[in-house]
């Protein structure tokens, strides 16, 4: 730089940055402050109280996020790391049939390229494995990845990715849940059914409930898909030792189930397998199986050389879980007092292209269907299906978020025609301590009603309107 | 991104000397918000990017005889900041605040928004309702044009291969014209518009002179709304007569349907939108004429 | 126009897997200084899970959340856990330390009680010291003792200890039995202003309730229930995966997935309702998943409240609150007879 | 290959990179601060923001040709050796931050904001961090941490002030 460029740039500097460049050790390599040291106490009341329970102490690793000195997955970096990529199939539904990776192998600076034929079990998921890491002969959704490739940059990889050619035969895809239902329906993975769980809760009985109630109410309610939205997408290394043990550092928030699921693709045992869980930068239910890191550690062999993949931000929303769209029809009967006589619900989950968490999604969402309400009466039924969609997984609520949208609406349409209180209805209806839940279960510390009253002081709920 | 050729230009006619001579495998890199994700996206591919980011002479906002100029490359957020458009358009810094967010409106510049000619543009119906000039620097020198002309189709102008936005002038006689804007996305923070609106018009002994209303995010390219302007002017001005333009300029629109909202409930938006952004430039021309209002709009 | 409404919502929502194990396994190691190390699998993924972890070992061991380091999510060097999902990291992992702490802690009284001269049922950890209860007068300082213990007597005071929240599988039949060990509830009550010309929801404050048995940390309650609140805003109002008559993804960005911003997240006030469930870690339960449950409820019903409008779909874009609001006028135009 | 000469944190880095790398790449992978995080890469989500000549800016947006010659301040620039800068101090004591990754943009977002306005009310502190999407904490003790960085600030300000007087 001439000494012109640097009286330019040292006007630009205010005197806080002056002083900061005074200290600056010419000795360094690299642009990278010293770390701060020693620390300023961290909030010293709450971390010092030897009643540790109750106190609003300070996260230790806030201070890092803070300072920008955590180190998530892409901060991390070891010597001769490729960038890996992964390309995806852009087709709902289809039959592949051809790969050709000649040219994108061919490229230089590309050091391994990976097709679903090479993975020793190419299947993966939490219930049922019915989730393939690279699809082979089908694909299920339009986020599905078909080929990886490794490379010196990203961007070599990204260019090796344009280079692959697959061949699909279109199918029939399958993208509406009750449709999907239909015997006649496309079948996603043929030959079995689209329904692939169900669940059922009997209590007492219905029909005389609805025939004792002097209302019935009648509603259907939808919700839709959903993305997590970490802030920091899906990220992974995987290495090797030349003992064939392999290290996984992963944003996943399961580790002992990703070295099971790695045991399996991989037919690895366990004790040749370590999972790092960096720190996640955000996780909300998205990260809770693995997704990329058994093409990644295939590549890394493959190559010899560590293997990093991030996933782009289209990826996190086309290839990773999402939330479940349910179709909720809910039948409730009520007294004329607003007393719940009975409730029958029936629940259709979109699952998506393949299982991930729906097993769960599905039990939570029928047993937390009928509300936190005493009801003598109750049927809730679900249902999963397949459709050529992003799959459905664990998100935030497993499905609660969507039967509460619907209990709740329900709950005040039929405050309405009795002409009660929202909050009113809610307080007589709400368990107690001992009610039984739907399931027959003796429920304990229940705080339903404290906590509708708690809300409703804050508000201002019973004070006069304006 | 794919690899690229890179040049900073010295000034506009080394720009356009490079634009010349590259024709289209050239990009303007302005403020790059756009530019740099559509590369990304893979949008285009160019050989070359023309860095004009740095030409400080087309940053200037200044008032001079023939009207108000804002160099192309002003930013959004040094239009927000401009005490000259502060004081005399605050429409202009409206349209500015609801572009992005504090990063990108840093980065983005007027002229950038104005050339990558998106249909939902927000820089574009308040200068258009303001009947603003844009002066081009190419291979045969400057000339300049109605805004309105610069706009051809979705992402396409009627630059030619080697031309260069530099200038946007409102034009003297607008300098005291009340202008308004008002946008419809689908959140508060970084939306993208769904309708936008920009309103102008001089109040004259209670009417409607010269109104001008120019319409965003409903047509191919921003529009105006010739029918719903003929209807207002010299009209008493009034509740009802902005109520009726709005619903005039919904049916001049074309909007469509797309994922984001039906072509319906984008007319019923103009509508609103329109009726609003009268009543609000209304509001500013009693303000700016220092008196109360004389005739309240509802 | 706008139009003002409130909505109430309430709701109960479990802690830990349905019926299927879900166990944690966990690791105490008092050093010899008295400070502590825990070893657990579960991963930190933004909540706070780790710091709230340390104060449960902290309050069991006696110490301060800074004399313990919770090292985590490592397959060759902590002890397996189900992971962080279903809310369960307080309640099973919580439990976990817990346990395995108090094994901890009982090596420590072996070494103290001949210190002190009192069986080891005596005494209890307290203000990094290990003490006889009721008789606080007579303690050593819990470094003393682990010392002791670890260096002079070659008993280091390392636990562990696994738990698994006990269930009752569900009748296939009838799906009656005890899915989950324990349950949180919780209140939310939305304001909003309805523009009932454009169908735009401006939402002006949330207020929420929340159950989560014992807060171990209440400034990271608050945070959750904060961080809840804004995805169920999203849920309520914006977001929404779209795909085209293809299956292909639209909107597969974050321009056009629309998520709230802070422009978009009204003011939220958090009150903690207290409770003490005996099957918690120091009566705690959990609190991750429910801060999302009632949101859209509650904005939903204070729509309706608003306009007179139900949305029965997700989400409530403006353009569906206008066009019912539309629907609505009509069907009342035509109900005034001519 | 395009030699850019920046001033980062207060200090004076060369480096020689590919017309198309961002500045967010020139950080990260050639001055190794990793700070600013990628998040969407196209100027959504604002987790790559850091302050380009006093004005924040998605540094996923720039090219490193673009900030040759210009002063670049990272969330790695903030803190000295001794002392945590106020606004980390006060996002680390509210609580601000939960997964943090998008930590360092939302705080070089603050730094933008309290260095242009010393008493920001809340509409300003939203609009101002309304380029940084967060998913964990609704926001809200971010915008209490703002409140108090931007009152600690003041605070010191006036110090100074009565510091240089005396």
């Amino acid at each position: 730089m001439d000494d012109k460029t640097k009286v330019v740039e040292r006007e630009r500097l205010d005197l806080d940055e002056q002083l900061r460049g005074a200290d600056f050790d010419l000795r360094l390599p690299a642009t990278v402050p010293r770390k701060p040291f020693p620390i300023e106490p961290l909030t010293v009341d709450a971390r010092q109280q030897t009643r540790a329970v109750g106190q609003r102490a300070t996260r230790p690793d806030g201070r890092l996020h803070g300072l920008g000195q955590t180190k998530y997955i892409d901060d991390l970096s070891f010597p001769g790391m490729l960038h890996a990529r992964i390309k995806r199939a852009g087709i709902a539904s289809a039959r592949i049939k051809r790969i050709d990776t000649s040219a994108a192998e061919a490229m230089p600076g590309v050091l391994a390229v990976l097709t679903g034929k090479e993975i020793p079990v190419n299947s993966f998921g939490p219930s049922l494995q019915d989730q393939p890491v690279l699809v082979d002969e089908f694909v299920f959704h339009a986020g599905d990845g078909v080929a990886a490739v490794a490379a010196v940059t990203e961007q070599i990889a990204n260019e090796a990715l344009e280079k692959i050619v697959v061949e699909y035969e279109p199918l029939p895809a399958v993208l509406d849940p009750v449709a999907a239902m239909r015997d006649d329906s496309p079948k996603v993975h043929a030959p079995n059914s689209n329904i692939y769980a169900s669940k059922m809760i009997r209590k007492g009985d219905v029909e005389k409930g609805f025939a004792e109630s002097d209302h019935i109410f009648e509603d259907r309610y939808s919700t839709q898909m959903i993305e997590h939205v970490s802030l920091e997408p899906h990220a992974a290394i995987a290495d090797w030792d030349a003992n064939g043990r392999l290290t996984i550092w992963a944003t996943i928030g399961r580790i002992t189930l990703a070295r099971g699921d790695m045991a399996r693709t991989l037919k690895l045992p366990m004790s040749r397998i370590r999972i790092i869980g960096t720190v996640v930068g955000g996780n909300f239910g998205g990260k809770n199986e693995i997704t990329q890191e058994p093409a990644l550690a295939l590549l890394s062999k493959k190559a010899g050389r560590p293997v990093k993949g991030v996933f782009t931000r289209v990826e996190e929303f086309t290839s990773t879980t999402t939330r479940h769209p349910i179709i909720m029809d809910y039948k409730t009967g009520v007294s004329k007092e607003g007393r719940i006589l009975a409730r029958q619900i029936r629940l259709v989950l979109d699952g998506g292209a393949y299982c991930s968490w729906s097993e769960t999604t599905l039990g939570k969402a029928c047993i937390l269907a009928p509300g936190p309400y005493k009801i003598d009466n109750v049927v809730s039924e679900a249902f999963v299906v397949y459709t050529n969609k992003t799959m459905t997984g664990a998100m935030r609520g497993f499905g609660a978020p969507q039967v509460c949208f619907a209990y709740e609406s329900q709950m005040d349409d039929i405050a309405k025609a009795l002409g009660m209180d929202p909050l009113e209805i809610r307080l007589l209806n709400a368990f107690d301590e001992g009610s039984p839940s739907p399931t027959g279960q003796v429920l304990h510390s229940v705080v339903v009603k404290e906590t509708l009253n708690k809300a409703a002081d804050r508000f201002g709920w019973r004070e006069p309107r304006s | 991104m794919k690899a690229f050729g890179y040049v900073e230009a010295k000034d506009v006619a080394h720009a356009v000397a490079l634009l010349a001579e590259h024709g289209g495998k050239a990009k303007v890199l302005a403020g790059g918000t756009d530019l740099l994700v559509e590369i990304k996206h893979a949008v285009h591919n160019p050989e070359l990017i023309v860095d004009i980011s740095q030409l400080r002479e087309l940053k200037v906002i200044a008032v001079a005889d023939d009207g108000l100029h804002i160099g192309a490359l002003a930013t959004h957020g040094e239009i927000m900041s401009s005490p000259v458009i502060q004081t005399m358009f605050p429409a202009l810094v409206e349209a500015a605040h609801s572009i992005g967010a504090m990063q990108t409106r840093n980065l983005g510049t007027l002229g950038g928004n104005l050339i990558t000619c998106v249909p939902s543009m927000d820089s574009g119906p308040a200068l258009m309702a303001l009947e603003a000039l844009v002066t081009i620097a190419g291979a045969d020198g400057e000339r300049q044009m109605p805004l309105a002309e610069l706009f051809v189709g979705p992402r396409r102008t009627s630059l030619k291969p080697g031309d260069l936005l530099i200038d946007i002038v409102i034009p003297k006689k607008n300098l005291d014209k009340p202008a308004a804007f008002e946008k419809f996305g689908l959140r508060k923070g970084q939306a993208l518009a769904l309708v936008n609106v920009g309103a102008a018009f001089f109040v004259d002994k209670g009417n409607f002179r010269e109104p001008r209303i120019a319409l965003g995010a409903v047509a191919p390219t921003v529009m105006r709304a010739p029918k719903a302007e003929a209807f207002l002017d010299g009209r008493k001005i009034g509740a009802e007569a902005m109520a009726e333009a709005g619903r005039l300029a919904a049916t001049e629109a074309k909007p469509i349907d797309d994922f984001r909202a039906s072509a319906g409930y984008r007319r019923d938006l103009i509508a609103v939108l329109t009726k609003r952004a009268l009543e609000n430039a209304y509001a500013l021309a009693n303000t700016l004429a220092g008196k109360k209002v004389s005739e309240p709009v509802s | 126009m706008k139009r003002r409404g409130r909505g109430v919502a309430c709701m109960w929502y479990p802690i830990g897997f349905t019926v299927s194990a879900n166990a944690s396994a966990a690791v105490v190691k008092i050093n010899e200084d008295g400070t502590a190390t825990v070893l657990t699998g579960t991963v930190e993924t933004g909540q706070g899970s780790l710091t709230v972890l340390a104060q449960i070992a902290a309050e069991a061991l006696g110490i301060a959340t800074d004399d313990v380091h919770v090292v985590s999510a490592d397959t060759d060097t902590t002890p397996m856990d189900t992971g962080a999902i279903a809310s369960r990291t307080t309640y099973v992992t919580g439990n976990a330390i817990w346990l395995a702490a108090e094994a901890a802690k009982a090596i420590l009284f072996e070494t103290a009680a001949p210190m002190l001269g009192v069986k080891t049922s005596q005494l209890e950890a307290k203000d990094r010291k290990i003490q006889v209860k009721n008789y606080p007068q007579r303690a050593v300082a819990i470094g003393e003792v682990a010392h002791r213990s670890q260096i002079v007597l070659g008993q280091p005071a390392i636990g562990s200890a696994s738990w698994n929240p006990p269930t009752v599988a569900l009748d296939p039949e009838t799906g009656q039995g005890k899915p989950f060990a324990t349950y949180v509830y919780a209140t939310q009550i939305a304001e909003v202003d309805v523009d009932d010309e454009t169908g735009e929801v401006e939402i002006l404050r949330i207020c929420a309730a929340h159950d989560c048995g014992t807060a171990i940390n209440p400034m990271l309650v608050e945070g959750q229930v904060e961080g809840g609140i804004s995805m169920g805003v999203g849920m309520a109002l914006q977001e929404e995966m779209l795909f085209d008559a293809k299956g292909r993804h639209v909107n597969p960005n974050l321009t056009n997935y629309i998520m709230p911003t802070s422009l978009d997240m009204p003011p939220i006030e958090v009150d903690i309702v207290q409770g003490f469930d005996p099957t918690g870690p120091f009566g705690a339960k959990g609190v991750g998943e429910p801060t999302a449950v009632p949101t859209a409820a509650a904005i939903l019903n204070a729509v309706h409240d608003a306009v007179g409008v139900r949305i029965t779909s997700l989400p409530a874009t403006s353009e569906k609150i206008l066009t019912a609001i539309k629907a609505k006028r009509a069907a009342e135009m035509k109900q005034i007879p001519a | 290959m395009i030699d850019v000469t920046i001033f980062v944190n207060g200090q004076t880095r060369d480096a020689t990179v590919a017309p198309e790398t961002t500045l967010l790449t020139l950080l990260r992978e050639h001055l190794h601060l990793t700070g600013a995080k990628l998040g969407c890469d196209v100027g959504d989500c604002g987790a790559c923001t850091v302050v380009v000549d006093g004005m924040a800016v998605n540094s996923c947006l720039m090219l490193a040709g673009q900030v040759n010659g210009r002063s670049v301040t990272t969330i790695e620039g903030l803190a000295t050796r001794d002392r945590l800068h106020p606004i980390q101090k006060a996002f680390e004591d509210s609580g601000a931050l939960q997964c943090g990754f998008c930590g360092p943009g939302a705080i070089m977002a603050t730094k933008a904001l309290l260095d242009e306005k010393s008493d920001p009310d809340v509409q300003d502190i939203r609009d101002a961090l309304s380029g940084s999407l967060c998913r964990c904490t609704g926001y809200t003790k971010m915008i209490e941490a703002v409140q108090e960085a931007a009152r600690v600030l003041r605070s010191e300000a006036r110090n100074q002030i009565t510091h240089a007087r005396t």
